[in-house]
């Protein structure tokens, strides 16, 4: 990609590498006017991206069927606006449901797809030996079969962690630590890698390097 | 064998939640971090300074991930409005799901009628910001503005979760975290000094009820997790003698 | 009678859905009553956020109604440049049908929305920085696997831990590929079970903390 | 506070300082670059492999669930992969589930050259952005039509070379995801698993750890993570590109954490023994 050339582009591209000084200048000086300044800008700004795009999910998925003769597109659009008694006291309580349809949809979909991935296919994996003779593949085995049951027995709520419990649970929590180790530290390549990216956007913009 | 597993959970569960109503005892550890609520809400009364709420930006009530950690974090947000209430400190919630705004709103109107303060609610302790990172923006100026002594980050959580804690730090803050979502756990964890780890949000709220009925849910879910850990452990051994039928049980 | 429609119906509302939602899944594989439920939560969601663009509207009117000091003037800049790019995006909209039909909405889209989502994103590069640097220390054998296991990764991730060992990227390879998995897979699991309690109280209305009632009825 | 030592001054250095070095320390490397050589994950390797078993005339499904602020972690092996799939003689379909899928898009057509060669609607298509999570990849398995009934533009998919053959997951041999969020999860539960489709994953750094097991378990057929992945992927074809380029500034940015933990550790041991 080439610098811009035409001016609105080029206002463009400045425009961004203000706001991006701006923004920064909060971890790298203090709360100050021109990151308040950008802050609100960007609520602003989201917000009305969001709107836009709700008006045309809205106008796609329920109000051009329902003119096309879907007409029971108008139940959602009802309780949908039925989320808006929020703001009359006394009917504040229809706000609960259409509530309810999403609750029920969110733990209807949570519940059945923990069912299988989550917990059957987890433990099948555990416990499937490996396919060929290689020591470090038996070991891999060991180590993960075992690192499960201590670190699941560590999520007891309802029994205390002495007698048998206290070493599975102790260890339990070290296998916890390793995977959030190694967690942690893999975030840090995709973290730095965004930032590493920002860095070269400073650059190019002043033209030290080439875009 | 999906289909059996659930109806197994959820026999269990009713089993010992008919039980606890029953009168049987049930025991449920401690959670440091609920147990930590009380001290959040001193600090904040003692520096007369606000305390920051919020159920992360992960998803929408509708969301089969996100959704119940939302609910649970509203669910914990009660108990915590109603410590606030008594100790006078002003709650400042931030919400960035729409349509979890009713429920939040409804939770702390709850908990100053409960507390006898129902004319101390304001609207003005919600604050809704669209868009995530927005979101975070707002927040980050507002730690720096309001200064919080506590903030409470359960929920679920997506990239915001090491800003907001590590902001809260900067501040001095004492913060509470809890997620679901294993991609936030190890920030959390590195930045708050309590931490409610998956399966502890969702029993959060139900422990500190000491509601019989909702803690014989939690007493059942140990007994599944036995369950489990024997299948487990049966299945390791097997596995060492490379035999699998209780894999092919399982696959069914 | 006006608690039945308050609440008791609300959690009927909340379990009947639930309920198909897994006939569906057990026993139809796909179910038009499902899906059409589907897409009536995805648009009860969508006009939700009109209810928080009026909540943020009201709140920074109220700071300019008041003069709140320090914020005033940010508050009005907001509901401006709020109103004139939903504006120029609604017309836009209206006139061609796509959402970016506006040339001043889609500057505002390309050049404020854009790079300020491309700026939000990285901050977290400043703030795991110091977060290591806090996290990472042996104070116990906890905060030690912890280190060890993310030290190995980091190296391994960045080409420079080949360069000074080659055994960085082997041994963080078998952190990735195996160490993680034991803990990783218990959250899975535990997660899950959580879920499936939590869900079984709210499908019997027996979870109501989260509608603003005291759970345990205190 | 005179006995301060500057172990410490180290337990308590100020963020800001920090994030300057980090900050300062990221542009060294793009102004001299150090060229360290990388290795090639096997991951990766297995979807280079794997995009290399397609054959002419197949059609790929590329899902781009990323939005512009990940382009630095994502676009670079979605443009590898893109360049490799075109020169095999496959079709593509394109289709972006964020809002800002049209310049992710853009940018995607004007970073691999090939395009330029090819026809748009016979050779390559791209429908646009779409919504609904979950239950629209399920619906785009049944009848793609029911989500797209045109392309991007607004041209009746009917009247697309590419599309008049492709109407379900059936038509097409191969789907790649390029996710920040839990879009891989949906293609895996609604196309790879039920339909036995191949599928690749181009995700950040922590999709690739989530989604290891199910490449382990043979879902995926291969992973790139992050930029990284990016890098091996244009080492791979012999064209290095964007992601090559930070690969210098991660390293550097890497020693850095490491130099700062290892500091952290120091003084926390050096003034362990006196706290307590």
């Amino acid at each position: 990609m080439a610098y811009p050339t035409a001016p609105l582009e080029v206002l463009g591209l400045w425009t961004g590498w203000l706001l991006m000084l701006m923004i920064y200048s909060y971890p790298l000086y203090k709360e100050n006017i021109v990151f308040r300044w950008a802050e609100h800008t960007y609520i602003a700004v989201m917000l009305a991206v969001n709107l836009v795009m709700m008006v045309t999910n809205v106008n796609r998925i329920a109000i051009q069927p329902m003119l096309q003769g879907q007409i029971h597109y108008i139940i959602p659009i009802i309780l949908g606006l039925a989320m808006y008694t929020l703001l009359v006291a006394d009917y504040r309580w229809i706000s609960r449901y259409p509530i309810a349809v999403l609750v029920g949809a969110g733990f209807g979909l949570g519940m059945r797809g923990v069912l299988i991935p989550n917990l059957l296919d987890q433990v099948v994996s555990t416990i499937t030996p490996p396919a060929g003779g290689a020591a470090m593949d038996w070991f891999n085995f060991i180590y993960i079969a075992i690192g499960t049951i201590c670190a699941v027995s560590y999520f007891l709520l309802t029994y205390e962690h002495t007698g048998a419990l206290r070493y599975p649970t102790r260890l339990g929590r070290w296998f916890i630590m390793i995977g959030l180790g190694a967690y942690f530290g893999n975030t840090v390549l995709f973290r730095l890698s965004m930032l590493s990216g920002r860095a070269q956007f400073f650059l190019q913009v002043l033209k030290i390097i080439p875009m | 064998m999906a289909f059996i597993l659930l109806i197994v959970a959820f026999a269990l569960f009713y089993l010992y939640m008919y039980l606890g109503k029953q009168g049987k005892e049930i025991w449920v550890r401690t959670l440091p971090a609920m147990a930590a609520i009380p001290e959040a809400v001193g600090r904040c009364a003692e520096m007369g300074r606000p305390l920051y709420w919020t159920p992360g930006i992960a998803g929408n009530l509708n969301d089969s991930t996100q959704g119940p950690q939302v609910l649970a974090s509203i669910s914990i947000l009660g108990y915590i409005a109603r410590e606030c209430v008594r100790a006078g400190v002003k709650i400042d919630a931030f919400c960035p799901i729409p349509d979890a705004l009713p429920l939040v709103e409804e939770t702390l109107r709850t908990a100053y009628l409960a507390e006898g303060r129902p004319e101390e609610f304001s609207k003005d302790m919600i604050t809704f910001i669209s868009g995530q990172s927005p979101y975070l923006t707002g927040t980050l100026g507002y730690f720096q503005r309001e200064r919080p002594a506590s903030t409470i980050l359960i929920g679920g959580f997506y990239y915001e979760s090491v800003v907001i804690g590590e902001a809260g730090n900067t501040i001095g803050a004492f913060q509470i975290g809890g997620t679901n979502n294993t991609h936030q756990m190890p920030f959390l964890i590195a930045t708050c000094d309590y931490m409610l780890l998956a399966e502890e949000l969702f029993a959060a709220g139900a422990s500190i009820s000491r509601d019989p009925d909702l803690l014989g849910s939690i007493k059942g879910e140990d007994i599944l997790k036995f369950i489990f850990l024997g299948l487990m452990t049966v299945g390791f051994i097997l596995g060492l003698g490379n035999v699998t039928f209780l894999i092919d049980l399982l696959r069914m | 009678m006006s608690e039945v429609y308050k609440r008791e119906l609300v959690y009927l509302v909340t379990a009947v859905i639930t309920v198909i939602m897994f006939v569906e899944y057990f026993f139809l594989g796909t179910w038009q009553l499902a899906e059409t439920l589907r897409t009536y939560a995805t648009i009860i969601a969508n006009i939700a956020l009109g209810l928080g663009a009026i909540t943020l509207v009201v709140s920074h009117a109220k700071k300019i109604q008041r003069r709140a000091a320090g914020v005033w003037a940010f508050s009005a800049w907001l509901l401006i440049f709020l109103a004139i790019s939903f504006l120029s995006g609604l017309a836009g909209w209206a006139m061609t049908g796509s959402g970016q039909g506006n040339p001043m909405y889609d500057w505002f889209f390309r050049y404020v929305y854009t790079p300020l989502g491309q700026t939000l994103y990285p901050i977290t590069g400043f703030y795991i920085f110091s977060a290591c640097y806090r996290a990472f220390r042996a104070r116990n054998i906890d905060a030690a696997l912890l280190l060890i296991a993310g030290c190995f990764v980091i190296l391994t991730n960045a080409p420079v831990g080949g360069a000074i060992w080659g055994g960085f990227p082997i041994i963080g390879r078998w952190f990735l590929d195996y160490g993680q998995v034991p803990g990783m897979r218990t959250f899975l699991i535990v997660g899950a079970f959580g879920m499936l309690a939590y869900g079984f109280r709210a499908l019997l209305g027996r979870e109501r903390g989260f509608y603003g009632e005291v759970a345990g009825g205190e | 506070m005179s006995s301060e030592t500057i172990w410490d001054k180290l337990q308590n250095i100020d963020r800001k300082v920090f994030y300057w070095i980090l900050w300062i320390g990221l542009m060294i490397p793009f102004i001299r670059p150090i060229g360290l050589p990388i290795s090639i994950a096997p991951s990766t390797r297995d979807l280079y492999n794997g995009l290399l078993t397609l054959e002419e005339g197949d059609v790929v499904w590329i899902n781009i669930a990323f939005g512009v602020s990940a382009w630095i972690d994502c676009m670079p092996a979605t443009v590898a992969c893109t360049k490799v799939i075109l020169r095999q003689g496959a079709k593509l379909i394109v289709v972006g589930a964020y809002t800002d899928a049209d310049l992710s898009w853009d940018k995607l057509r004007n970073s691999v050259p090939d395009f330029d060669q090819l026809e748009y609607g016979k050779d390559y298509v791209y429908l646009g952005y779409y919504t609904g999570g979950e239950a629209v990849v399920a619906q785009i398995a049944s009848d793609i039509r029911s989500v797209f009934p045109t392309d991007a533009y607004g041209t009746p998919l009917d009247e697309l070379p590419l599309m008049k053959e492709v109407n379900s997951v059936h038509d097409i041999d191969m789907v790649l995801s390029g996710d920040t969020g839990d879009w891989g999860d949906y293609y895996m539960r609604q196309w790879a698993s039920p339909y036995g489709i191949p599928m690749a994953e181009i995700g950040i750094a922590m999709l690739a750890s989530s989604y290891m097991p199910f490449y382990k378990s043979g879902l995926l057929f291969g992973i790139s993570s992050s930029s990284r992945g990016g890098a091996e992927l244009e080492k791979l074809i012999g064209e290095p590109g964007e992601a090559t380029v930070i690969m210098d500034a991660l390293s550097v940015s890497h020693l850095m954490v490491i130099a700062a933990v290892l500091l952290a550790n120091i003084g926390y041991f050096a003034t362990r023994g006196r706290r307590r």
